[in-house]
C-alpha cells in the first residue's frame, strides 16, 4: 500500500510530448480513476508508474522510494491488461505462480498463496486449464488473481473490463468495487467508460492532451466541472454547452468574464409550446430533431438559437410535437470563459447573488 | 504530505542505486549484440569469411595447389563473359529458375485450392504430397533418373501406354532441363502447398462471405481476394523457391553432370566442375562472385518489395 | 567418436593401437566388390609386416576422389598413398601434388618389364614414373553369342570395322533391337582413333588431334552406322545404364564396356539365359584400345619415413600376388605378365575364357592423354560428338574441327 | 443429388491420382529394393517382385559399417538441431524485439547467407577446419550448421506476433529477460520450432554434399554416403542394392513426418509466413 | 425495398437445432433489431436470410420470391459484418467498386456511385487508401458503403458497431438512423447492445435458444415484456423478478395464476424508514448493499424478504443510510405464471380490477 506521487512527469515519444509535466498524488488506498480521450495519455502515464516505459522528465515516487531508475518487476505494482496478457501456454496455476517463482518464493508458500487467491476469485476449479478455454470473464479474474497474488503496494488496470461484454462488464465492475474494499490497495484504473469512471473512482483524474484537466470526486467531477472540457467529457449525453453570445439576450445581465454558458441534459424541462412562461428559467424555443427512447428515459435532441442540444428526460416521451420549449433553471446554468476555464464567480446583476451552478458537492 | 518534506528526500536518495542502474543499462543496451553473437559468429566463419576468401580467389590465377599465386585483376571475369559455356550456364540457371518456381507454385496453389478442406483423407493426401520433400535429394535423384530412363523408365512405359511415344527426357538437350525441373517440380510441390494451406486457412471466411454477397464469382473471388490476401505466402515461397533453384547441385550431380551437351549445366555445378575437375580455382571463383552479386541484389529487391508491395494484415 | 565393432572386418587398420608403426593413409575409389578388395589387401598388408600401419579410406569415384585429394593436398593433410584415375596422372604430377617414384625403382631394381606394356603409357610424366598400375581396366566387346547364333553369325564376333557393320545390321529389328546401343563416352572413341591410326593429343600435349583423318573416320563410321539406325547412341549421364539394360533385355546384341563389369555381367546373363562371349574391340587399320582405371601413387612432399612406408605399400600393392588377388577378385585386368602366367589365372581363364579376352588385347592398349586440360577437352568433345548424332547435317569434320579449336585454346 | 455424386466420384479419382503420383516412386522404390539385379532391368517393368529378396537389404547394410553411419547420422542430425536452437532463438528474439545500431545489418547479413550456397564456401572451410585439426570430425559437419539463417527468419516472424503487453506483463512478474525468452517466447512459438525442427534435421539429415567434402573416413560418415557408395562401382549399378540402402535412408523420417504434419501446417498458420 | 418472411426455417448444426422453427415476417422498410444472448442464433438467422448458410428447413421470402434456391449474390442484399470483411488489399475505392465490378456496371456509373455514397459517408478523401490506414469508424463507414452502393432490397447487419469505442457506437447509431430514414430500405439488424436496440429498432425480435420470445416496437418491449426472459433481458439494470411467494403477504390477494412478480428499477420509490405508510404500494423493508452513482442517476443494490434487487433513482443520492423501504406501486407489478409467460389476466382481488402493467402503449 503506497502513495503515488508523480513530480513534474513528462514524457516525449519522437518529438512529441504525449504527456506534459503531470503533477499528481494519488493518494494510498484510493481506488482513482483516469478517463480522457483516446490518445490522451493514459496509457503512457500509467506503462510510466508500472516501469514499463520511462519517463523523459521528472520524478516518479511509490511510497516512500523514488522509482526512476527501479526495474518494473522490482516496483511491487502490478498491472491488469486490457486483453489480459495471459501466457498462453501456461495453466492458469501457471500464469499465477509465474510471478511468485521470479520471486523465488518457495513451493509450498506458493501453494498456499495459489490456493487462496482462487478461492478469492473463484477459479479453483479452473487451475489446470489453459487460458483459451476460459470466458472472457474467467480469463479477466486470473488477470486479477495473478495480480493480487503479488500482494503489489498498487493495481495498475489499464482499461480491463472493455473487452467483456455489457452484462459481464457490470459483473466485473461490483467485484472490482469489493476487491478494492477487501484489500485496500491503491488502484489506478484506466477506463473509457463513463459509468464504470463515475461508479468506481473515489478519485477522477480527467487528462486530455497529456495535461490533467481536473482531479476530484466523481460526483465533483460531474456536477462541479473545472473547464468546459470536463464539463463536455463526463456524463452521457454530453453537457450542452454554447457561446454565451447566441444566449446573452435571453439571459439577465452577467457580472464577469463569461464565454460559453452550459446545462446538463437531465435538468432542463420541456414544455408545451403555450406555457411558456415564469422567471428564473432559460427559455429557449426549440424544435424536436430527433428522440431515443431507452426504456426508462428519452434522449431528445433539439435545435434553438443557441444550436443543438441534447435534453434527457424521464417522462413518457412526447409524440407528434415538434415545436417546443426548453426550459433551464438558472442555477442549474455553468459559466466558463472564453479559454473554456469555469467561472465560478460569474453572477446574475439583477438578482441577489445566488451560487452559480448546480453542485452542492 | 507537503512538497518541503518531499525534496529533502530526493537529495537523500542513496547513490548507489543510480550506479546499479547504470550497470543494468548497459547490460540492456549490450544484450541484443550478446544475443545475436553466437549466430553471427556462426555466419562469419563458416560464411562470410569464406564469401571474402573467395573474392580474394576470384583476381587470382591459381591452380590451389601450386605455390604460384598469380594475380589476374579481372580478367576471370573477362574470360567468363567471353566463354559461351558461361553465357548458356547463366541462362540455364535462369530458365531452370522460372521454370521451376512458376510452375511449383501455380501447380501447389491449385492443388492446396483443391486440397485444403479439413478430414483425415485429406490429411493423408496433404501428407503423401509432402513426402517427397523429405525425402533426399540424393534418393530422388537416382530414382527420377531411373523413372525417366528414355527406354526403360517407369516413365516411358505408363506414356506408352498411352500410345505416346518414348520421351527422351534426360538424354535428350531438348528436354533434359525440362526434366530436372519436372523432378524439383515434383519435390517441392508438397512443401508449396503445404504452406499454401496454411495460408489459406489464415484468410478470414467473412470475406469470402462478403464476395459471395457481392455477387463474385468463383474465379473472380480467387483473382481479387484470396491471391492478394495470400501475396505473403507467395512472396515467400517465390523467394524461398529462387534461392533453391539458384543452389541446385544434387540432382545436376547425379543426374546429368551438366549435359547433354551442358544443356543443364547450371551456377553451382559449374563452379564445383571448374574448380575440382578442371583445377581453375580463380576461374570458378570469379563465376562465384557474379553468382554472388545476383543473389546480393536479390536480397535487396526481397527486401524492398517485401517492405513496400506485398500486403500484410 | 563412435566407431563401433560393426567396421572391424572391413577395417583392418585399428588392431593394436599404439605400437611405434608407421602409419600411413591410403584413399580408393568405388565400393562394393572393389571397396572390398582394397580392404581386404590393405588388411593383409597390415598383417604382412610390423612396421607400417596402413589405413585404408573410401572417397566416392574417382572425381570425388580427385577432388579431395587435392582439398587434402591444399590443406597439407593429404593421404601418403593415392589413386589417380589414368588419365589425371599427369595432371597431379605436374602440379606436384605426387611424387616422383623412379628413384625408388631404381633403387629397388623392381622388375618393369613384367608390367604389361600396354598399361605403362599412362605411368610417366616426362619420362618419370610417377605411379604404379593397379585396378585397370579396357574396353571390350560384349556380346550376345546367342543372339548372333540365332542372326546367324559367328558368336566370337565381329573383327574389324567392315564384320562389325554387318554385324550391326544384322542383329538390327526395327523397332525392336539394333547391333549395338552405347553412350556418348570418349573412352570409346579413344580406342576407335587408336584403331585408325590416330591420337588424340599431339606427343608434345600442345595441339588436338582427333580432328584429324583417324578421328573424323571414326565419327563418320559411327554417325553411318548411327544414322542407319543400327547402333544407337544414349545421351546422359544415364546412358551407360541404358546400353546396359538394352543389352540385358536384348534389344542390342553388343555392347562396349570395361572388363570390370564383366563379372556382372555374367551374372545377368544368367539370369537373362543367354550366352555373354567377349572379344576385342574390332580392328580398322589395327587393333587400339585405351586402357582405364587407377595407378597408385604417391603424393609429394613426404618425410622421409613415410616416404619409405608409402613406397614400401605401393610395392607390395603392385607385387604379383597381390596383382593376381585383386584381378581375380574384382575382375580388373592384372597389370604384371608373371601373374598372367601365373597357375591361378590359368585356371580363372579357363572356367572363364572372356576374362582372357581383355588381358589379351592389352597388347594393342594406348595411353590416355595426361594434359591438364583433358577432362575438360573430353567434355567438350563429347558434347561435339553427341551433337554430331543428334543434327543429321553437322559434318563430323566441322564438329571435330569446333572442338579442337576450343581444346587447342586450353592446351596453350 | 446425382451430380453432386459424380463430382464426389471425379474428386476421389483425383485424389488417389495425387496419391500415385506422389507416392507411387516411393512403392517403385520399395518394389525395387525386394528384386533381384535381373528383374530391377526387364521392361515392361515389374510392379511385383517374383519373390522378396529381403538378403538385398543385408547386402546393402554389409557393404560398410552402416551402424556407424546411422550413429553418425543421428548425432549429427541431433548436434545440429540443438546448436541451432541455442543459436537461433537468442538471435530471433533480438532481431524481433530489440532496437540497437546494426540491427538491419546484421539481419541482412544472415539473409545473405541463407542464398549461398554450400558448394561455393566449402573450400576455404575445408582448409579452416583443416587448420583446427577438425576434418573428418563430427565436428566439421556439425560447427558449420550451429546457426541457421532460415530459422532466424522463420522464428524472428514468430516472435514479432507475440503481443508486447505478454512480455510487459513477465517483465512486471520480475522476470528476465532469458526467463521470458525460455518461457514465454519459446513456448509461444512451439510450433514453429517444431516445424524448423523438422527442416532441419530432414535436411542435415539427408544431406551428401557437406559430409562427403568433410569425411575421408568411415569414422565421421553419415548415412546418405553410405547409400551412395552403393552407387559407385564402375562396371554397373545394382537398382536393387541401391533401393534396399535407400529405404534406410527414408524410412526414419518418413515416419517422423507422419507425426508432425498437423504441427507443420499450424505452424505456417500461426506465423502465416509473414 | 421488401418484405421479409421466415416461414418455419430451422437450422441443425450436426445434432443441434440451433434455429427452432421461426415464423416472423419482417416489415419492408423497417428496422428491426435482433436481440438475445449469446449463441441463441441471431448470426444464424441472419446468415440464412442472407444465403450464406442454407436453413434446414421451412422457407425464406424475400418480397415476392422465394429464394430458398438464389444464390446470395442474387439475393439483392447486403450485409455489414461486425468486423467488417473489408477487403484488405483494396483501397477504400475497391472495397466499394467491387460488387459493382460483378454487377458488370459500366465504369462512369461506377465513378458516379462511389462519388456519391463516398461523400455521403464522408470518406471522399480516403478513397485511395488501405483499409488497415483507417480508423475504427472509418472503416465502418467503408463497410456501410460497400453495402449502400449496391442498392440492396435488404441491409443486414451483424453487431456493426460492437468493435467500436462507446463515443464512436454513439456517433455511428445515429447515423446509422439517419441512413434508415434516407434509404427507406429494410434494415435487419443484430446487436447485444440494450441502447442499440432500444434506441435504433421501429421494431425488436428477441431471440432465445433459437426461438422468438417477443417480437415487438421497443416501448412494448421494454413496458409489456411477454414472458420473464424479455422483461429480464431488456433494460439496464435488468426489471427485478422474484417468486410471488416471497411478496405474497405483502399483497393483496390475487386473481389468476402468479408463479413471479416483478418490477422495473425505476419505478421504485425509496423511502426512509419512518414513513413506510400509504396503500397502493408494495413496501419492502430493505438493506442497501451498494450504491453506484452515475452523475444524474443513482442505482442501489438491495437486499430485502424477496431477494436482492436492483432500483434506480433519479434524486440525490442517500449516503449513511443503510435500512430503507422499497416501495413499488401496484400499477407497476408485472405478473407471471409459473412457465415465466406473463399473465395478463392477474388482477388484485380487494380493489376495483386495474390494467395491470405500467405500460400504456
Ligand atoms: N511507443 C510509442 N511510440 C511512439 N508514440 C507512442 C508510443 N506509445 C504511445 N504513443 C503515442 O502517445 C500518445 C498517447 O498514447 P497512450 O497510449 O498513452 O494513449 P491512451 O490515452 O492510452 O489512448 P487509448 O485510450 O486509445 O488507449 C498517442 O498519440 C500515441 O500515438
Ligand atoms: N458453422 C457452425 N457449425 C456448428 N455450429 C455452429 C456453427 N455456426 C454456429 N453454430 C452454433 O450455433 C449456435 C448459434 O450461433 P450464432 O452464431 O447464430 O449465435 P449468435 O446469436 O450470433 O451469438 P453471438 O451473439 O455470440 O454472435 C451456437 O451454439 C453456435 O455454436
Ligand atoms: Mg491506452
Ligand atoms: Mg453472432
Amino acid at each position: 500500500m503506497a502513495e503515488i506521487r508523480l513530480k513534474n512527469v513528462s514524457k516525449i515519444f519522437k518529438d512529441e510530448k504525449v504527456v506534459k509535466d503531470i503533477d499528481i498524488t494519488i493518494k494510498d488506498g484510493s481506488f482513482t480513476v483516469i478517463v480522457g480521450p483516446s490518445g490522451c495519455g493514459k496509457s503512457t502515464t500509467l506503462r510510466m508508474i508500472a516501469g514499463l516505459e520511462r519517463q523523459t522528465s521528472g520524478e516518479i515516487w511509490i511510497g516512500d522510494d523514488c522509482v526512476n531508475d527501479t526495474e518494473p518487476g522490482k516496483r511491487n505494482i502490478a498491472m491488469v491488461f486490457q486483453n489480459y496478457a495471459l501466457y498462453p501456454t501456461m495453466t492458469v496455476r501457471g500464469n499465477i505462480e509465474f510471478g511468485l517463482v521470479n520471486k523465488k518464493i518457495p513451493k509450498e508458500e506458493r501453494e498456499k498463496l495459489i490456493q487462496d487467491i482462487s478461492e478469492i476469485v473463484g477459479l479453483t476449479e479452473y487451475l489446470d486449464q489453459k487460458p483459451q478455454n476460459l470466458s472472457g470473464g474467467q480469463r479477466q479474474r486470473v488477470a486479477l488473481a495473478r495480480a493480487m497474488v503479488k500482494k503489489p503496494k498498487v493495481f495498475i488496470l489499464d482499461e480491463p473490463l472493455s473487452n467483456l461484454d455489457a452484462k459481464l462488464r457490470g459483473q466485473m465492475r461490483i467485484e472490482l468495487i469489493q476487491l478494492h474494499k477487501k484489500l485496500g490497495t491503491t488502484f489506478v484504473y484506466v477506463t473509457h467508460d463513463q459509468v464504470e469512471a463515475m461508479s468506481m473512482g473515489d478519485e477522477i483524474i480527467v487528462l486530455n492532451k497529456g495535461t490533467v484537466q481536473q482531479m476530484d470526486s466523481p460526483m465533483n467531477v460531474y456536477h462541479n466541472p473545472e473547464n468546459v472540457f470536463t464539463a463536455e467529457f463526463i456524463g452521457t449525453p454530453a453537457m450542452n454547452i454554447f457561446a454565451y453570445e447566441k444566449v446573452k439576450k435571453h439571459l439577465p445581465p452577467l457580472i464577469g468574464n463569461v464565454g460559453f454558458v452550459g446545462f446538463r441534459p437531465e435538468h432542463a424541462l420541456l414544455e408545451r409550446m403555450e406555457n411558456g412562461s415564469g422567471s428564473m428559467f432559460l427559455r429557449l424555443a426549440s424544435k424536436i430533431i430527433t428522440m431515443e427512447t431507452l426504456g426508462a428515459e428519452t434522449i431528445y435532441t433539439v435545435e434553438n438559437a443557441a444550436g443543438k442540444m441534447n435534453i434527457k428526460s424521464f417522462i413518457e416521451p412526447f409524440d407528434n410535437i415538434q415545436e417546443i420549449t426548453v426550459a433551464i433553471p438558472y442555477e442549474k446554468l455553468y459559466y466558463f470563459d472564453e479559454q473554456g476555464k469555469r467561472n465560478h464567480g460569474a453572477v446574475m446583476e439583477r438578482l441577489e447573488p445566488v451560487l452559480v451552478g448546480g453542485a452542492k458537492a | 504530505m507537503t512538497r518541503s518534506s518531499a525534496n529533502p528526500m530526493t537529495e537523500v536518495m542513496p547513490r548507489p542505486k543510480v550506479r546499479n542502474n547504470v550497470r543494468s543499462w548497459t547490460r540492456s543496451s549490450v544484450r541484443p549484440y550478446v544475443m545475436i553473437a553466437p549466430a553471427i559468429l556462426v555466419f562469419s566463419l563458416f560464411f562470410i569469411y569464406p564469401i571474402g576468401y573467395m573474392i580474394y580467389l576470384s583476381v587470382l590465377d591459381w591452380n590451389f595447389v601450386s605455390p604460384v599465386k598469380d594475380f589476374i585483376g579481372l580478367a576471370n571475369f573477362k574470360g567468363l563473359f567471353q566463354e559461351q559455356k558461361f553465357l548458356e550456364v547463366m541462362k540455364n540457371t535462369f530458365m531452370y529458375t522460372t521454370l521451376t518456381v512458376s510452375l511449383t507454385i501455380v501447380i501447389s496453389l491449385l492443388i492446396s485450392l483443391w486440397l485444403n478442406k479439413q478430414g483425415k483423407v485429406y490429411a493423408f493426401v496433404q501428407g503423401a504430397l509432402f513426402s517427397p520433400h523429405i525425402i533426399s535429394l540424393v534418393s530422388i535423384s537416382m530414382l527420377w533418373m531411373w523413372l525417366m530412363d528414355s527406354n526403360y523408365g517407369l516413365l516411358n512405359w505408363f506414356l506408352n501406354l498411352f500410345g505416346i511415344s518414348n520421351v527422351p527426357w534426360l538424354t535428350s538437350p531438348s528436354t533434359s532441363l525440362l526434366s530436372l525441373v519436372i523432378v524439383a517440380v515434383w519435390k517441392g510441390i508438397g512443401f508449396n502447398a503445404l504452406i499454401f494451406i496454411a495460408g489459406l486457412q489464415s484468410i478470414p471466411k467473412d470475406i469470402y462471405e462478403a464476395a459471395e454477397l457481392d455477387g463474385t464469382s468463383k474465379v473472380r473471388t480467387f483473382f481479387k481476394i484470396t491471391l492478394p490476401m495470400l501475396s505473403p505466402t507467395l512472396f515467400f515461397l517465390t523467394i524461398i523457391g529462387i534461392i533453391n533453384s539458384f543452389q541446385v547441385f544434387e540432382t545436376i550431380a547425379i543426374m546429368t553432370q551438366g549435359g547433354p551437351l551442358n544443356s543443364t549445366n547450371t551456377f553451382v555445378f559449374y563452379i564445383y566442375e571448374y574448380s575440382f575437375r578442371f583445377f581453375k580455382i580463380g576461374f570458378a571463383s570469379a563465376a562465384g562472385v557474379v553468382l554472388l552479386v545476383i543473389i546480393s541484389l536479390m536480397t535487396i529487391v526481397y527486401f524492398n518489395i517485401l517492405s513496400r508491395r506485398v500486403h500484410y494484415q | 567418436a563412435c566407431q563401433s565393432g560393426e567396421n572391424e572386418e572391413n577395417n583392418g587398420n585399428q588392431a593394436e593401437a599404439s605400437d611405434n608403426r608407421i602409419e600411413i593413409t591410403y584413399w580408393y575409389a568405388f565400393g562394393d566388390k572393389i571397396g572390398e578388395n582394397n580392404e581386404n589387401l590393405v588388411k593383409m598388408f597390415n598383417e604382412s609386416q610390423d612396421k607400417i600401419r596402413v589405413k585404408a579410406e573410401f572417397q566416392g569415384n574417382y572425381q570425388d576422389l580427385h577432388s579431395k585429394t587435392q582439398a587434402a593436398f591444399a590443406a597439407k593433410n593429404a593421404p601418403e598413398v593415392t589413386l589417380n584415375e589414368i588419365a589425371s596422372i599427369g595432371v597431379f604430377a605436374k602440379s606436384g601434388m605426387t611424387e616422383d617414384l623412379t628413384p625408388f625403382i631404381e633403387r629397388d631394381k623392381v622388375d618393369m618389364d613384367d608390367f604389361i606394356p600396354g598399361l605403362m603409357g599412362n605411368s610417366y610424366v616426362d619420362g618419370k614414373l610417377y605411379g604404379l598400375p593397379y585396378l585397370r581396366s579396357t574396353p571390350i566387346l560384349y556380346l550376345n553369342a546367342t543372339m548372333l547364333e540365332e542372326a546367324g553369325l559367328d558368336p566370337t564376333g565381329p573383327k574389324n570395322w567392315k564384320e562389325f557393320e554387318e554385324y550391326a545390321r544384322a542383329l538390327t529389328k526395327e523397332g525392336e533391337r539394333v547391333g549395338m546401343s552405347l553412350p556418348v563416352d570418349i573412352w570409346f572413341y579413344e580406342g576407335l582413333v587408336a584403331q585408325s591410326g590416330g591420337q588424340m593429343i599431339s606427343d608434345d600435349g600442345k595441339k588436338a588431334e582427333f580432328n584429324g583423318p583417324a578421328g573424323v573416320e571414326a565419327l563418320e563410321f559411327w554417325k553411318k552406322l548411327s544414322d542407319e539406325g543400327v547402333i544407337t547412341f544414349q545421351g546422359g549421364e544415364g546412358g551407360a545404364d541404358v546400353a546396359l539394360q538394352d543389352f540385358a533385355n536384348e534389344r542390342s546384341g553388343m555392347r562396349f564396356n570395361s572388363t570390370a563389369g564383366l563379372s556382372q555381367m555374367l551374372m545377368l546373363a544368367e539370369e537373362q539365359g543367354f550366352e555373354l562371349n567377349a572379344a576385342f574391340m574390332p580392328a580398322n587399320d589395327s587393333y587400339g584400345v585405351p586402357t582405364g582405371g587407377a595407378n597408385l601413387v604417391m603424393t609429394a612432399g613426404l618425410e622421409q619415413e613415410k616416404k619409405e612406408a608409402a613406397w614400401e605399400f605401393i610395392k607390395w600393392m603392385t607385387a604379383k600376388e597381390q596383382t593376381i588377388y585383386a584381378s581375380s577378385y574384382t575382375g580388373y585386368l592384372p597389370s604384371r605378365l608373371s601373374a598372367v602366367e601365373s597357375d591361378e589365372m590359368k585356371k580363372l581363364y579357363e572356367e572363364k575364357p572372356q576374362f582372357k579376352v581383355a588381358v589379351d588385347q592389352l597388347e594393342y592398349a594406348r595411353p590416355r592423354p595426361m594434359e591438364q586440360a583433358y577432362p575438360e577437352i573430353a567434355m567438350i568433345l563429347a558434347d561435339e560428338i553427341a551433337r554430331t548424332m543428334l543434327e543429321k547435317d553437322l559434318k563430323p569434320q566441322d564438329a571435330l574441327d569446333k572442338a579442337a579449336e576450343e581444346a587447342n585454346n586450353l592446351l596453350n | 443429388m446425382k451430380a453432386s455424386t459424380i463430382i464426389k466420384v471425379i474428386n476421389g479419382i483425383g485424389l488417389l491420382l495425387v496419391v500415385c503420383i506422389f507416392a507411387l516412386p516411393f512403392v517403385w522404390m520399395i518394389s525395387t529394393s525386394f528384386k533381384s539385379l535381373g528383374e530391377t532391368l526387364t521392361f515392361p517393368p515389374k510392379w511385383i517382385p517374383n519373390q522378396l529378396l529381403w538378403e538385398n537389404f543385408a547386402k546393402a547394410w554389409n557393404s560398410g559399417p552402416f551402424l556407424t553411419y546411422i550413429t553418425n547420422s543421428i548425432i549429427v542430425s541431433i548436434s545440429i538441431l540443438i546448436l541451432q536452437f541455442a543459436t537461433i532463438i537468442p538471435a530471433a528474439y533480438a532481431f524481433a524485439r530489440y532496437r540497437f545500431k546494426g540491427n538491419r545489418f546484421f539481419f541482412g547479413l544472415t539473409m545473405i547467407t541463407l542464398m549461398i550456397p554450400t558448394q561455393l564456401i566449402f573450400l576455404p572451410v575445408y582448409l579452416q577446419m583443416s587448420k583446427w585439426g577438425l576434418l573428418d570430425t563430427l565436428w566439421a559437419l556439425i560447427l558449420p550448421f550451429a546457426s541457421s539463417a532460415f530459422g532466424i527468419f522463420l522464428l524472428r516472424q514468430t516472435f514479432k506476433q507475440v503481443p508486447e503487453e505478454l512480455l510487459e506483463a513477465a517483465r512486471l512478474d520480475g522476470a528476465s529477460e532469458w526467463k521470458i525468452i525460455f518461457k514465454i517466447m519459446v513456448p509461444m512459438a512451439k510450433p514453429t520450432l517444431v516445424t524448423f525442427g523438422l527442416f532441419s534435421f530432414i535436411t542435415h539429415w539427408n544431406d551428401y554434399f557437406w559430409p562427403l567434402v568433410m569425411t575421408t573416413s568411415d569414422v565421421a560418415r553419415t548415412l546418405p554416403l553410405g547409400i551412395t557408395m552403393l552407387r559407385e562401382v564402375e562396371g554397373g549399378a545394382a537398382w536393387n542394392i541401391i533401393m534396399a540402402g535407400n529405404m534406410m535412408l527414408v524410412l526414419p523420417i518418413l515416419i517422423v513426418f507422419f507425426f508432425a504434419q498437423r504441427q507443420i501446417i499450424q505452424a505456417f498458420v500461426y506465423t502465416g509466413v509473414k
